[in-house]
Parts: structure tokens; C-alpha cells; sequence
């Protein structure tokens, strides 16, 4: 009882260490003890919406199924204020693809220069393409997500190092 | 049988709705408000999503991030809880079209007894008890005249376009009737452009009593018998209990039978509550049809011994319910206080913020189902509701001395709740009675 | 009817005597210890008096501290809880002499109950089944064998004089007999100076059950059926349950009658516990008779719907106990599990200290028993019961279900708790299947 | 409602007030408004426990009544250290006598000079009058209870000033 208990009770704890800071990754190991715990979808504390041009057509019927007025997020990384990094958030939930289609290239990769009109990726939602745009100026310096990946909300997409 | 649910749902329901699934094996997803982050039940889903800001048009109202974050989560099915997108028809029509189980009748049910007047024929048409009126706009005196007499005094005359209370007047007599029928013709002509009005009957103190119902996708329907909600704040309940005081068992079977005909007509499946009105003479007319979970059902839960979440669910996942009418008894009486975070001393307003001291009550006969615990915030974004007591004892007197012990456990601080109004009304020499009516709050606090 | 009540006792106990004193309109008197002074419960008693410090020698096992508490604050009775001095005579005797009414059993009764000599007695001579043995000294190895065979085998012999295992063997059969006589002898010998022995049945793999009784002064007496606590982990019990998975309606009525015999025979009033081993034939075995309200007595209340706190109060303010044996049954399944502040992976070494985050379980079919909160300290100075939860269901896999998501819900930090041990335990092949007895723990964890 | 509820909730407040401040007493007092509350028995923050020299009579049977070894506590008073008065503490539960019968003058009286020996009133507990020794040497200065009332286990019989 005790170790498999121990294991459980350390996880649980880390899990929640990770929860509580936006931890995605902990590796610990002793010896030949090892844990190795992932999270696929930090949440993300903030978001400072701004307005997102690509509106959702309205094709679904209802009040709330009005053509969305999505957003976008452009806000500085508090957590690292040395760095002066901004984050491009999700302004909606679904399936992130780096590009319009499998065959294209990416729209960005690190290193590109993004204004605020460059389409950086799209986020398909309920069959929907919604192209994502940088809404800042800047340099790519880190995809956080990958080609293919369920996004939440507020989810961190690129970082972007402003000019 | 469903293997993995999302819950557009946030605090106490969605608790509600986590812990039955949890029991039987099915996999959650919790969505959640960049507002309710930290909400201590999130961490109880399997997995949770972000769906949006506070705002809930922008998160727990909205469509299609719902239905985004169950397609990328993967659940066979959604769980609306009550409130938000629970009775919108639109919503539901929408995951049947991606493929996804909306736990809740089907579309067209739910759309026939959401329209008032769809619902009131369809009573009707089922010989469930209406409250007698004109069934439309009434001509001249002379036929509003025979029509009072025909329906009995006392009547209310209201306006078509009405609302609010303007255009409408109680009439007692033929003498008044001619003046009121005028003065209310005016003023909603006045007040809407418009001055047609109709006749019902007035119900004179009625109480407000509604049945649980449930049926499966084969024609099984049953009843859970009935929940007594007559003690409303501005037409919000507040206490709730079962079985209602007034009504004997043949009354109960009257009451219960009337409900099982109208959904039985209206092709429902899944959880629904008929309400009515119930008069001094303990003769009750339908009022309509909420085609969803309850926040009271917890006090039918207590006295019948069955999971009602727990039912929607397999019924959602297409399981037959083996369970007959006569397997549905009820046991003593239970009562459920919503404790809201508002301040009884000041209009009930709002009381929003973190709580530095929480001090469950406990121990036989009572269960809590909150989603509040020492260090959560209450924020301003969503209703009051903090938490529900429910007390299930033998008798109504135990009932209510075990609600009153355990209201008086009950530390939240330094919030403002609704326990000490809950007190009061509990301690009201007509409430111990079981002598109340809708308007019993207002006339006597 | 008693009308003030000082409770001479700490913590939960203390807490649900409370609860039953104000559901009936009985003030209460708590008294504390220094370490006590800030717990929750104590704010809810009518008056409150601080009898000394943390050591309980110096205050809850302190009779004459005790007595003048309840002196002064002009009590009827006093209710003692279980542990400290619930099973002790003189202190029920001193209440008497002081005019003060204890609540439980006539000094007499408590007194030969107590004796484990005398309630051996006492069941054989009510018919009760006592396990098979020597009753005394063994003589030589031809009487051993003698008895060894009338009783059959295994047998075990144990040290008249003995504890700790000492002087003691488990016997098969006649070839063994001779070997493990002499050598229980010479070990009895060198461990206590006196080297009689004396035979018994051993029983193998023995559950733990119990029954419930309660008997009032006009001399009825009834049971509430079985309590099975075979989940043990050094003679201390983790978890209960009622009815006993191995038994049907008419073992039941046996063990019960057995129990009722003996009560009546002890000429016994208010609530006792008659414990009994039962062996995988469903034969039991009477130990002893706990003559008080125990720890485990909430799986009880869930199954029969009957409050033995309210009812121990009502019998010693001299009501007769209006209920037959007819009037009680039982109902679905109850399971409680008790959360200990210990370190289920240290050894269950005790784990005290201040609680930082609290946030219970709730909800449907669960009863939470517990004088803890978020911002309560847990001090060394007494047994680390922090919380009982009880669960109720129609059926025992519903309420495994519901006690585990219970225990999976309950976020206690940073202290360590048995909760995860609770969880292996209720998740292993062989609970589930309500195969287990006394040496589950012991053998499978 | 409200007025009744306002009224509940300032004295539950109040209460919490007094019990985690050891209030005896508070009175407000606005216009025609006035709330009084007074509370009996404060109990004390802490004991040091000295050995005290009348015991119980071992009069009453059975281990936990076997003749006990009470105490007195003196202690400074932490809460007013610019006084650095002694508190005299009872050592048991009991009620209170200033004098040794009714007709008989107090033992000791504020500006009574007290030595360690000095009896400064009886507890009377279960029948048995036990008498309070001061343990301290100095100068009553205030007697905290009344003649005749209930005390708990470390409440304050008087504040000494010391020599």
C-alpha cells in the first residue's frame, strides 16, 4: 500500500504544483526512480482581446450562433519581463494548423517577421477555418503549439519579440 | 451506454453532473470561464477546456465554443445542467447535427412545450387541467360578462402584449368588471399600443407545485411525485420540499397522473418538470413544462432514493428504464434551502467576493451540494446560488428542526447569505404549518 | 425530557451530540481542553467551559474537573460520547450520586458487561453462542486432547496470564496438540511467570459483525440490525458497513435475537454494541458488549433512517422508547470510512497539524461526520479521527461507486490522511466481492 | 426582515468580537439604538501550572479520581506588558468564594499585600472548599471575578502588581 500510495499522492501533488504555476512538463528522478508527467494545455492567465477580422459565417441558427466577433490577444509575458515577449493567444476554441493546407508550407516558422495583418496559423472550429492574425509586429521566436493540436481558449500560440 | 461527457455547465450543476458520472463510470469534460479557472470541481473532470472570458455570452452561452471544445475533447455526448443553454432548442438541434447526444428530450418535444401557448393546448388536448380562460383576445363586455360567470369569480383581466403587471386588474364581481375591463383597455393601449386583453381565472393564493417526471426512448414514463416550491422572493424559490404538505395520496396520484398524460402527449424523453398551481381546494392547474433537470430536484432525490442525473444519463445514452411506477416510492420529507450570496438585510443585493471562513453543516439527514469552500471567490458574473442544504428526516417538524440546526452551523464568512432570511421564514409559525402560498414571502418579511 | 446536556467528550463525537441536542431543543454544555478551545463546535453548545489542559488526564478524562463543569452550569445529564470515560463505571456512579443523569446503562449493567468473565457468562446463559474453550485452567495433555476433539480443530492455546501473542499456539490436530501445549507452557513460563494455559476454538478468518441494540426502562428492547467492521488494521477499524454482505434476512435474525437475548439477560437499558466473530459457516462466536454509542454507529442511522444519539437522550430522560421491532428496517447499503490524520505511506504514523485547504465531499447519498474545517489545527494530543463519510446506496456496488468518488473528491492539505488507503481498500477484487475478514488488511496491504 | 436580520448579524458579530478578544463586555450606543453584551466566563489564553499545595481529599473512588494534584498559574500578562501584572489563575472548575464562610471578611481585597503562601479565596469543587494560594508576592490590584461565581479552569481570580 504505502509506495503505490506514495506515487499516487506525489503525482497528484505535482499535478497540481503544475496547475497552479502553468507547468507543462516535470521530470523527476532518483536513481531508478523516475516520474515523467506532460500537460498538453497549460491554461493561460490573461487574455487582452482585441477584434479578429476573419468573423465566423452564420450558418448555424440561433441568437448565440450570431457571427462571432472573435479575438485575438497581444499581451506582454509578465512572467518573463526581461525577455519583453508577446504571446498570440487563441481568441477561440478548436484545431490549430500551422498551414491553409497539408501540402503548403507554414504560414510563419521562427525567425519570420509577422506585422499585424499576417495570418500566423488557422483554428478550425466547428468545421470552420478561422485564420488567426499576429495583431502585433514583431519576430517569431517559438511556436507553442503544434500542427494539428486541440486549443483551448486564451492558449498561447506563438511568441512574438516585438521590433 | 455514454462513455465520456461535456458539461456546459459551471458551479454546482456541473459538480452535480461530474459526481454522477464519475459513479457510473463515464468521463467528464469540465468547460470553464477564464472566471472559474480555479473552481475546485474543474479539477474533478477528466479533462477541462477553456471556452472564454467571465462574460457568459462569450463563454458558457456560447454555441460554438461549446460545441468546438466537445469536438477536440471527443465526448459522445453534452450535459446542459439548468440556466444557460439548458432550454435552447437551437443549441440542441445543433449537437444532434454534429453527431454529438444533447442529454435532454428531443428536439421537437422541447420546442412544443417551450411555446406557452403550444403547451396549453396540448394540456388540454391531454384533459390536464388549464387555468380556465378566454383562449384569446376578448370581445365586448356582454362576452366577457357571461365568460367570468361561466369561469367563477374572482378573474384578472391582462393584456395581450402585456407584461409587468400593466393592463391587468383582478375583478371580483360583474359590478366591477365593466369599469376594470375600460381602465385596463387603456392603460395597455397606453403601455403597449395596443389594447386587446384577455380573461383567465384568478388563483387565489395558490401554492406552487410541480412533478418530476422522466421517460425513456421506449414509452416508459414515470413519475418521482411532487416538490411544494411556494416560497418564492420575486418569483425566485427559495425553500423547497417534498412532498407538498396540502395534498393527501389520492390528491398526489391526481397530480402525478395529469403530468404523466401531458408528456406521454408531448412524445418526451429524459427528465421534465410539470408545474402548476395548486388552489385552497387542492384543485391545480398547469401552468408548463421545464424540459430539464432542476435546481431543486435534490429533494425528490432524498424522499424517492433515486439518481435523477444519473437516470438522464443512461436514458441519453439510449438504456431502457427498468424502473415501473410502482418501483417509485417516497420516504419521509425532505427540504432544500438555497443559501445565495446575497444580503437579506439589504434587498438581497449581491455579495460578491472571497470566502476567508467556510464551516460546512453536516451529519445524518443533511447533504450539501455546493461548489464553494474556504478560499473560493464568489464572483459578480453569474447568479448567487452558493450552495443548496438538503434535509431529509421521518417527519416535516424533524425536517425542519434539522434544516434549522443545520443553517445555523452553516459559517460563511464575510460574505452575506440568504441563511438568516432561510432561518426566518423556517421559524414562521404559517410555514411550520405548511399554511403558505406564493405570496407568503412578500406579505410577511 | 432532559432539558440541558454537558457533553464530556471532544471533536466529532462532541459535534454530533450537539447536532442531536439542538435538533430536539436540548441546550447543551461543551467543555474543552486548552488545545480545544478554538474548535468550531465548541461555539455551536448553548454554553462552553474550558476544564484544562491538552492532557487529557487533566481534563477529558478528569472526573472531578468534569463534575463541577457540570455543576455549575446546572445540567440534567451528562452524555459521554465513546473512548475517555464513556465506559467508565465509576464515573457513571459519581453522576449518579451527584444527581446527575448519565446517559447509558445502569451502573450494574455497564459493570457485568464490562467483565469479560461475567458477559462470557452471562451469553451462555442466554443462549448465546461464546466461542468453544476450556472455560479456565487446562489440565494435563489428556484433557487437552479431550476437549481439543469435543470442540474440534484448529484450537488455540493461550496464557492464562498472557498478551502480545505470547505463550500462544494455533493447533490442527492431535499430533501437533502435544508439542504446542508444552511449548505455550514453557513460553507462558518465561514470559509471565506462570505457565496455565487454556483452550480455545480458533476461529479462522472471522469477520467482525455486530449488532446494534437499544432498550428503554420500561423493558423493551430492540435491535437495528448488523454492523460489519471486518476492515481492521491493527485491531483499529477503517471501515464499515451495514447489513453484512454474507448474510441473509434469516442469519440476521438469529445474530440479532442472539444479541436481544443477551441484553434482556443483562437487565440493560440505552444503546450498547454486542460484537460477535463469524465464521466463513456463518456460525458466530459473542465477544464482548461495547456499552456506549461507538464510532461506527452512522452506517446504522443511513440503513434504518433512525437517530441512536436522539434516542440514547430520549430513553435517559425516561421516555419509553415508542418504537417495536416491527416499526424498524433496513434499507439499502452503508458504508463509512474513517479519515484519519495519518500517513497511509509512513507507517500511519500520525500527521498533525494546521489544515490549508479543506474541501469536502458532498452530494447525494453521502453524510460527512467531521469537526474539521480549512484553518483548524490537528493536535497531537488526542486519537486522529478527522473525518467520518458515510455513504448510502441502494446497492453495495452503488455505494462502493459512491465512496470512492467521495474520497476522490475530499482535498485535505497539507496533512496526511488515510484516504488513499481507504481507496486501495474499497478498489481491491476481494472488498468488492465482500469477501474479506479481520486479517484482510494485514494480509493484503 | 432586514431590521431583525441587521440586529442577529451585529450581535453574532459582536460575539466573534468578544469571544476572540476575550471581551466580558461591549455597549453601543447610538441615539435611541443601544446594544449591551456581556459575557460571563472569558476564557483565558494560556496556564503555567505550579504545584498546589491543598489537595482533594481522595474521598470519591476509581483511578481518574484518586487525590489530584492541582495547581495555581501565575504568569505575566502578555497583554499589557507596560503593567507587568501577575494573573492568580484557577487551577480547577468550580465556584468561587472570596471569604472562608458568609459571614467572614474576603481574604483579600485590592491593596491587599499577598505573598506566595497567602490564600486569596476557595474554589469550591464537587463539595470540597479548596483554597487558592497567591504563589506570587505582591499587591492585589484588581479581583477579575465576584463572590459566588462559576469559573472555568484558568480563568483569572486577580491581578497582582509585583513587588
Amino acid at each position: 500500500m504505502a509506495d503505490k500510495d506514495a506515487d499516487v499522492q506525489k503525482i497528484q501533488e505535482l499535478i497540481k504544483i503544475m496547475k497552479e504555476n502553468d507547468l507543462v512538463k516535470i521530470d523527476i528522478k532518483h536513481g531508478d526512480d523516475q516520474i515523467s508527467l506532460r500537460r498538453a494545455k497549460p491554461p493561460q492567465p490573461q487574455t487582452v482581446a482585441t477584434p479578429f477580422v476573419t468573423a465566423l459565417p452564420g450558418a448555424l441558427p440561433g441568437a448565440a450562433m450570431t457571427p462571432e466577433q472573435t479575438s485575438t490577444a497581444a499581451a506582454p509575458d509578465t512572467a518573463h519581463p526581461e525577455e519583453e515577449l508577446l504571446e498570440i493567444k487563441s481568441p477561440i476554441v478548436g484545431t490549430f494548423y500551422e498551414a491553409p493546407s497539408p501540402d503548403s508550407d507554414p504560414y510563419v516558422e521562427t525567425g519570420t517577421h509577422v506585422n499585424s495583418q499576417t495570418v500566423v496559423g488557422i483554428v478550425e472550429a466547428m468545421k470552420v477555418m478561422n485564420e488567426i492574425k499576429a495583431e502585433v509586429t514583431g519576430t517569431v521566436v517559438e511556436r507553442c503549439v503544434t500542427n494539428g493540436q486541440a486549443i483551448e481558449y486564451g492558449q498561447v500560440l506563438f511568441k512574438i519579440k516585438p521590433d | 451506454m455514454l462513455s465520456r461527457i461535456l458539461i456546459a455547465n459551471r458551479g454546482e450543476i456541473a459538480l452535480r453532473i461530474i459526481r454522477a458520472c464519475r459513479e457510473l463510470g463515464v468521463e467528464t469534460v469540465a468547460v470553464y470561464s477564464e472566471a472559474d479557472r480555479h473552481a475546485s470541481y474543474v479539477r474533478l473532470a477528466d479533462e477541462a477546456v477553456c471556452i472564454g472570458p467571465p462574460d457568459c455570452n462569450q463563454s458558457y452561452l456560447n454555441v460554438p465554443r461549446i460545441i468546438s471544445a466537445a469536438e477536440i475533447t471527443n465526448v459522445d455526448a453534452i450535459h446542459p445542467g439548468y440556466g444557460f443553454l439548458a432550454e435552447n432548442t437551437n443549441f440542441a438541434e445543433i449537437c444532434h447535427d454534429c453527431g454529438i447526444t444533447f442529454i435532454g428530450p428531443p428536439v421537437k418535444a422541447m420546442r412544443l412545450l417551450g411555446d406557452k401557448v403550444e403547451a396549453r393546448k396540448l394540456a388540454q388536448k391531454a384533459k390536464v387541467p388549464v387555468v380556465p380562460g378566454s383562449e384569446g383576445v376578448i370581445g365586448d363586455e356582454k362576452e366577457a360578462m357571461k365568460l367570468a360567470n361561466k369561469i367563477g369569480y374572482p378573474i384578472i383581466i391582462k393584456a395581450v402584449a402585456g407584461g409587468g403587471g400593466r393592463g391587468m386588474r383582478v375583478v371580483h364581481n360583474d359590478i366591477s368588471l365593466r369599469a376594470a375591463l375600460s381602465a385596463a383597455r387603456s392603460e395597455a393601449e397606453i403601455a403597449f399600443g395596443e389594447s386587446s386583453v384577455y380573461l383567465e381565472k384568478f388563483i387565489v393564493e395558490p401554492r406552487h407545485v410541480e412533478v418530476q417526471v422522466m421517460a425513456d426512448n421506449e414509452g416508459n414514463a414515470v413519475h418521482f411525485y411532487e416538490r411544494d416550491c411556494s416560497i418564492q422572493r420575486r418569483h425566485q424559490k427559495m425553500i423547497e420540499e417534498s412532498p407538498c404538505p396540502l395534498l393527501d395520496e389520492k390528491d398526489r396520484d391526481r397530480l402525478a397522473d395529469a403530468a404523466i398524460r401531458l408528456i406521454r402527449e408531448a412524445d418526451y424523453v429524459n427528465a421534465a418538470t410539470v408545474e402548476f398551481l395548486l388552489d385552497k381546494d387542492r384543485k391545480f392547474y398547469f401552468i408548463e413544462v421545464n424540459t430539464r433537470i432542476q435546481v431543486e430536484h435534490p429533494v425528490t432525490e432524498m424522499v424517492t432514493g433515486h439518481d435523477l442525473v444519473k437516470w438522464q444519463i443512461r436514458i441519453a445514452g439510449g438504456e431502457p428504464m427498468k424502473l415501473r411506477q410502482k418501483d417509485i416510492k417516497h420516504h419521509g420529507v425532505a427540504i432544500e434551502c438555497r443559501i445565495n450570496a446575497e444580503d437579506p438585510a439589504n434587498n438581497f443585493a449581491p455579495s460578491p467576493g472571497p470566502i476567508t471562513e467556510y464551516i460546512a453543516p453536516g451529519g445524518l439527514g443533511v447533504r450539501i451540494d455546493t461548489h464553494a469552500h474556504q478560499g473560493w471567490t464568489i464572483t459578480p458574473h453569474y447568479d448567487s446560488l452558493l450552495a443548496k442544504i438538503i434535509v431529509h428526516q421521518k417527519t416535516r417538524p424533524e425536517a425542519i428542526a434539522t434544516m434549522r440546526r443545520a443553517l445555523q452551523e452553516f459559517s460563511i464568512q464575510p460574505i452575506k447569505t440568504t441563511i438568516p432570511a432561510c432561518l426566518d421564514i423556517l421559524s414562521h409559525n404559517l410555514f411550520v404549518k405548511g399554511k403558505v402560498d406564493t405570496g407568503f414571502v412578500e406579505r410577511n418579511f
